[in-house]
């Protein structure tokens, strides 16, 4: 490998009780760019992310993260590699507010390991308040900073999500399925915003399902199907890809 | 061997008593997702009900029967005063709300029939030994309790794989939202499911009665293991629950039964008969964390589809 | 910053409860205040019935002695130790320091009374146990201020081995819970039994099902049986035993096992387990008597070993108070008095070894129907040992 | 606001633990201290539990067994002739953290159910392990001739003397707990038990901090099982039963899960209550028992929640 990406997948394979989620399936996503990830529903997407993530162990192949073997290592420690995610379905700390969701995000910036200081130290609140307020600020969530995660409105988390993997400065950015139940309205922001602050910025690893997105924002796409990579091109390739067009794009007009 | 082959029937015995209460516990839980720490209170009862319904009826095998019933309403009872208003809250709610229970079943034993143990014995027909193949003599009693376990075992197993209410149990250990989905009565089928569960362990106290002291606070012992027998074998599973039962009974009478023997090739007699008791005493214990660090779900865990 | 002021608030109530309780200023004690006796029992939760026996017992003394200690009015204070060492501690606590009492009583259970020797011992009060007699009190923890009016827990299976041994029995086999107690009951029996053992048998804690001991035992083929088995244990031991049929082929000799309390549970079931003990209902003494008819007027049932020990223990205290003329200031001159042990005890000669335990009868005790009353009792037969004393006085040098 | 908390917490706890001691002295009855002494202890014991519970989602029903430990680790000590406090102190945290270790690496392997069952087996082990053994007395306990012993500074069985002590320890540590809750740790202990796979996607070892925190409770409700033995002079394998553990539960439940004044006022609801009730009743458990129950069902924020809401109603709230 002349130039090895910043996230790389080598061989990737899985399978659970027999049937074949991945087979063989290499990705890189190289530095500074927006990669995309495309499929049809069932082409593994989702299990390629966990495995990425660590939350499943590969059957075979090997997965790097910032040029460090993460294969092994556990879900903590690949974030600690700079990985940093979004979920498919939001997740936050339902019980803190706005606030503090934001400020664990900013303690893990500052060291997610555990160390004897912490015990001691209570001092992350007000060392990270004005840098909450900016974020809040810049996330358009400062209404909100005393709000539980589940009193905002869908836009609100995702972009309350959003920041909170952002502010602990990835070095890989995962985004899964940002666009999932937005508003055509809201969904619009957020393409406004990853295209301005994200893209260029961070290399991004985006899973979606909406094709205008996709097309607008990514520099590379990868097709997922059954498993398998069905090609992997720069976004006017993949349009005109006759079998992409056949795998998975004629049969879901309705992108 | 023929004290061997005796020592298999008293774990045996031992193991049908806790499957009876632990069947009942992994029903409720599988279920409902009810962690119930009042069963043992209803076991207990099952006890005492069986003395008054002996004293009343003067049948010692109809009382069994009547005390399981009677169990059943007062399991009913529970379920529909207090129960379903925690199967939304979390299990600490749940143990929390339970243990009160106990405390209040345990008082309100001792003031109906005081603390003192009452007298629980056996017809005539079921005193005295059986003599059984190869020249085994065994109490006639314990066989009696081997088979009325295995006869409520058995009718168990017929009513969840036969009826329509069992597979609908089946159903709702596996998948909740399925069985509310289909138009069944969910809350009639939690308070039958938790009425069975009592009536289970209702029974198992009145077959023990004669062979434990009935006495206030008989039920805590048997309930905790009962849970660990559930915990091995996989919340939920009633397959899994019968195969912990035999386990744990056959390991804790064995473990009494030759641990210090064992012990004594390794160690000195005097060290031998002061360990031996004192993990005998453990055995099941040691044997759940083992098995928990290994399968952190049980041996038999029910698929949960959500 | 809320917090703060309502748990604060809290505070406040939960002190102004617990004073208001018990935190009253006593005078000093005067010739006109009535002499004040605690207990600390276990009268809730398991075990409760043998405290609920200590204590009608006890009142039933008061009651024969009509309220008074010599000519002075008396006042039971009575506290549950829930069978918890720290409430038991707690009580005695109380009882020494808030209600001054001047004797305290207690404890049911070993557990308890060693929780709380210390706390009335250490300030020279006088603790006097109508009930547990664990062996370390009656030897190196012995003290001046501590008198046993039960016995010492190993003299009945001292006795029990002594019969054995008198009797010719050759093999016996021995079972107890895995406890201290257990060890120490088993030790006793070994000290003076001098047949074979075929079996030494320790069951675990708790456990209440025996059949694996009954299975092994019965192999064994001993011409005698001893276990020690206290309160629930003992019911579940003697109904597996009849019920494996072995109560017919190897006589049980018990320790703890068949008391007033237990036998109801047993039944019949109990028949002709024999077992050693310093009291019974049918001793022929006059103080015995009128014990028990008015045990039987007053609660209508028959009282167990541990009413008559509450009896005893209340008839010592009124015997020291009347040596010193109703005066209990002078711990030293009742401690003196309570030695002389100068009441007539239910169970006939008793009085106290250097250790302040008793030194009194071992019977020989049969349950067997009562003629009087066609009930099942525990029943003396016989004396094994005339005037026993324990095998710990000789480590007591305080 | 670190600072002001901690003084708050500090001027609070000097207050409540001053109670008893003021009351001694106007009714000249010393006993009360014991009743006090009680209530500090259980209280340190409790929010230990809280610490984890509360904060943590780790319900221990075997938590009691840790007071076990720290009474049996100040009885063998003290009957060996070794009677200094430090001492007690470090082995009882040794002894603590040790089996904590073990317990909590065991535990967290599971969740939920599974969690609360295995504790509570776990605890069965050492309860029958103390039962059985000769060494520590068995069912009957261990009695402890002498109290930790301050190289002569104090002496330990002047009654006000030794409450100053059991005070200033119980203070001491039900402020390191409240430290701890708000520390950063604290922070990360809440994120994890809030939801964990977000934890774990933030880069926390979810294992390592819960496995922390449930150490350090051990430690802290061993440390509270040293002060009972000094207080009881006694080593009882009751201390360690698992109905203490549930009483241990009740009184952060009923003083309010995750309040941090919560433990101290369910300790002192709780003591008083079956104080009082005691007092009437020996079937007390028949009036509890459903106390329990409807206060399950029907506070579930605890008493200190019921307060915030009556003080909020009032008026009272500050800032």
């Amino acid at each position: 490998m002349i130039e090895a990406g910043i996230l790389e997948v080598r061989g990737a394979h899985k399978s659970f009780g027999g049937i074949i989620a991945l087979d063989d399936v290499y990705l890189s996503l190289a530095p500074g760019e927006v990669h995309a990830l495309i499929g049809p529903n069932g082409a593994g997407k989702t299990t390629l992310v966990s495995l990425i993530c660590g939350e499943q162990e590969l059957d075979a192949g090997e997965v790097y993260i910032n040029r460090i073997n993460a294969t092994r290592l556990s879900v903590h420690a690949r974030a600690r590699l700079g990985l940093s995610r979004t979920y498919q379905l939001t997740q936050l700390f339902p019980d803190l507010s706005v606030g503090e969701n934001i400020l664990l995000s900013l303690v893990a910036r500052d060291g997610s390991r555990l160390r004897v200081g912490q015990f001691v130290s209570e001092r992350a609140a007000r060392r990270f308040a004005d840098e909450i307020s900016c974020v809040l600020e810049e996330y358009a969530l400062h209404d909100h900073r005393d709000a539980l995660p589940g009193e905002l409105s869908h836009g609100d988390r995702r972009r309350l999500e959003l920041a909170m993997a952002i502010v602990r400065d990835p070095k890989i950015l995962l985004l899964d399925e940002p666009l999932a139940g937005l508003s055509a309205a809201d969904a619009d922001a957020l393409i406004e915003m990853i295209a301005q602050k994200l893209k260029g910025a961070i290399p991004i690893l985006l899973i979606e399902h909406d094709m205008d997105a996709v097309f607008s924002l990514a520099d590379t796409v990868t097709v997922l199907v059954n498993g398998k990579v069905l090609m992997t091109g720069r976004p006017d390739s993949v349009k005109a890809s006759k079998e992409v067009q056949l795998a998975y794009l004629s049969e879901e007009d309705d992108f | 061997m023929h004290l061997f082959i005796e020592q298999l029937l008293n774990g045996l015995q031992f193991g049908i008593l806790l499957f009876l209460i632990a069947a009942g516990l992994t029903l409720i839980f599988g279920v409902m997702d009810f962690i119930n720490l009042s069963h043992g209170s209803i076991f207990m009862m099952g006890a005492y009900f069986s003395l008054v319904f002996q004293r009343l009826t003067g049948s010692f095998f109809i009382a069994i029967v009547l005390a399981g019933i009677a169990a059943f309403v007062l399991g009913v009872l529970l379920e529909l005063l207090l129960a379903r208003r925690l199967y939304h809250r979390n299990h600490l709610d749940q143990v929390l709300v339970t243990f009160g229970l106990i405390l209040f079943a345990n008082e309100a034993v001792t003031i109906i029939w005081g603390t003192q143990a009452v007298y629980s014995g056996l017809p005539e027909s079921l005193e005295g030994q059986l003599e059984l193949p190869f020249g085994i003599s065994y109490p006639t009693y314990r066989i009696f309790a081997i088979g009325v376990g295995a006869l409520v075992g058995l009718l168990l197993y017929l009513f969840i794989q036969r009826t329509r209410i069992g597979m609908l149990v089946r159903a709702g250990a596996t998948n909740r939202e399925t069985v509310s989905v289909m138009g069944v009565n969910i809350s009639f089928l939690f308070t039958i499911v938790f009425g069975l569960g009592a009536l289970l362990a209702g029974i198992a106290g009145a077959v023990a009665g004669p062979i434990l002291s009935v006495q206030p606070g008989m039920g805590e012992t048997v309930l905790i293991l009962s849970f660990v027998v559930v915990v091995i074998g996989g919340l939920g599973s009633i397959r899994g629950a019968l195969f912990a039962a035999m386990i744990v009974g056959l390991i804790d009478t064995l473990g009494r039964a030759y641990l210090r023997d064992i012990l004594s090739t390794i160690l000195s007699p005097a060290a031998a008969s002061d360990a031996g008791p004192a993990l005998a005493s453990m055995l099941v214990y040691i044997l759940m964390a083992v098995i928990l660090f290994f399968k952190p779900e049980g041996l038999m865990p029910i698929q949960k589809k959500r | 910053m809320k917090k703060w002021k309502s748990a604060i608030s809290a505070v406040g109530v939960s002190a102004a409860v617990i004073s208001g309780g018990h935190g009253v200023t006593r005078s000093a004690t005067a010739a006109d205040d009535p002499i004040k006796v605690g207990f600390v029992l276990t009268l809730s939760g398991g075990g409760s019935v043998l405290g609920k026996e200590l204590q009608q017992g006890a009142n039933l003394a008061l009651d024969h002695l009509g309220g008074k200690f010599a000519g002075r009015d008396v006042e039971f204070i009575f506290e549950d130790s829930q069978r918890k060492p720290d409430i038991g501690k707690q009580a005695a606590e109380k009882l020494v320091r808030s209600d001054k009492v001047d004797f305290v009583v207690g404890a049911t259970f070993a557990n308890v009374l060693l929780a709380m020797a210390n706390s009335v011992t250490r300030r020279k009060k006088l603790l006097i146990t109508p009930n547990a007699a664990p062996a370390p009190l009656a030897g190196k923890k012995c003290t001046p201020y501590f008198f046993s009016v039960p016995f010492q827990n190993d003299q009945s299976s001292e006795a029990m081995g002594q019969y054995l041994t008198n009797a010719g029995v050759k093999t016996a086999y021995i079972l107890a819970p895995n406890y201290q107690a257990g060890r120490d009951l088993l030790a006793g029996f070994k000290r003076r039994f001098k047949g074979k053992l075929l079996g030494e048998v320790y069951t675990p804690f708790e456990q209440t099902d025996f059949s694996a001991e009954l299975t092994a035992l019965a192999a064994e083929k001993p011409e005698a049986v001893f276990v020690f088995y206290p309160g629930g244990l003992g019911i579940q031991f003697v109904k597996q035993y009849a019920q494996a049929g072995l109560i017919d082929q190897i006589p049980l000799y018990t320790a703890f096992v068949v008391n007033g309390a237990t036998l109801p549970a047993i039944g019949d079931a109990a028949k002709g387990v024999l077992s050693a003990g310093h009291w019974a209902i049918n001793l022929p003494n006059a103080a015995n008597k009128k014990f028990v008819d008015g045990y039987r007027a007053k609660f209508g049932s028959t009282p167990s070993e541990f009413a008559s020990q509450g009896y005893d223990t209340v008839n010592l205290i009124a015997s020291a108070v009347a040596k010193t003329g109703g005066d209990v200031s002078d711990v030293e001159a009742l401690r003196t008095a309570l030695k002389l042990a100068g009441f007539e005890s239910v169970r006939g000669d008793f009085r106290f070894n250097t250790n302040q335990f008793p030194i009194h009868d071992q019977y020989l005790l049969e349950v067997d129907v009562d003629s009087e009353t066609g009930e099942l009792a525990v029943l003396a037969r016989d004396v094994i040992i005339e005037d026993m004393p324990d095998s710990y006085a000789g480590q007591c040098t305080y | 606001m670190s600072l002001r908390s901690a003084l708050t917490d500090t001027l609070f706890l000097l207050v409540a633990a001053s109670v008893g001691p003021i009351v001694a002295l106007w009714t000249g009855d010393t006993y009360t201290l014991v009743t006090f002494q009680r209530i500090l202890i259980v209280a340190v014991a409790a929010a230990s539990l809280n610490m984890i519970l509360g904060y943590g989602g780790m319900v221990n029903f075997g938590h009691a067994a840790f007071l076990g430990i720290g009474a049996y680790a100040v009885g063998l000590l003290a009957n060996a002739g070794i009677t200094n406090l430090g001492a007690h102190i470090v082995t009882v945290i040794i002894a603590s953290g040790l089996v904590g270790l073990v317990f909590g690496a065991i535990a967290l392997r599971t969740s939920s159910i599974f969690f609360i069952m295995i504790t509570l087996a776990l605890a069965q082990i050492l309860y029958y392990l103390a039962v059985s053994s000769s060494t520590f007395g068995g069912d009957d306990g261990l009695v402890i001739d002498e109290r930790s012993t301050l190289g002569g500074l104090y002496d330990p069985f002047d009654p006000y003397q030794f409450y100053a002590l059991v005070a200033a320890f119980s203070v001491v540590l039900i402020l390191m707990i409240n430290h701890l809750v708000r520390s950063d740790f604290g922070r990360r202990l809440v994120a994890c038990r809030d939801n964990p796979v977000r934890a774990e996607a933030l880069g926390f070892n979810v294992f390592a901090t819960k496995l922390s925190a449930f150490v350090l409770s051990c430690i802290f409700c061993g440390l509270a099982g040293l002060l009972l033995a000094n207080q009881t002079e006694f080593a009882s394998p009751d201390f360690a039963s698992w109905r203490r553990s549930g009483e241990l539960l009740v009184i952060v439940i009923l003083g309010g899960t995750g309040k941090l004044y919560g433990p101290l006022i369910g300790a002192f609801a709780f003591i008083l209550i079956e104080h009082t009730l005691s007092q009437y009743t020996t079937h007390w458990a028949i009036i509890f028992g459903p106390f329990l129950i409807l206060a399950v069902l029907f506070f579930r924020s605890g008493l200190a929640g019921v307060m915030d809401q009556i003080f909020n109603r009032l008026g009272w709230r500050v800032q």
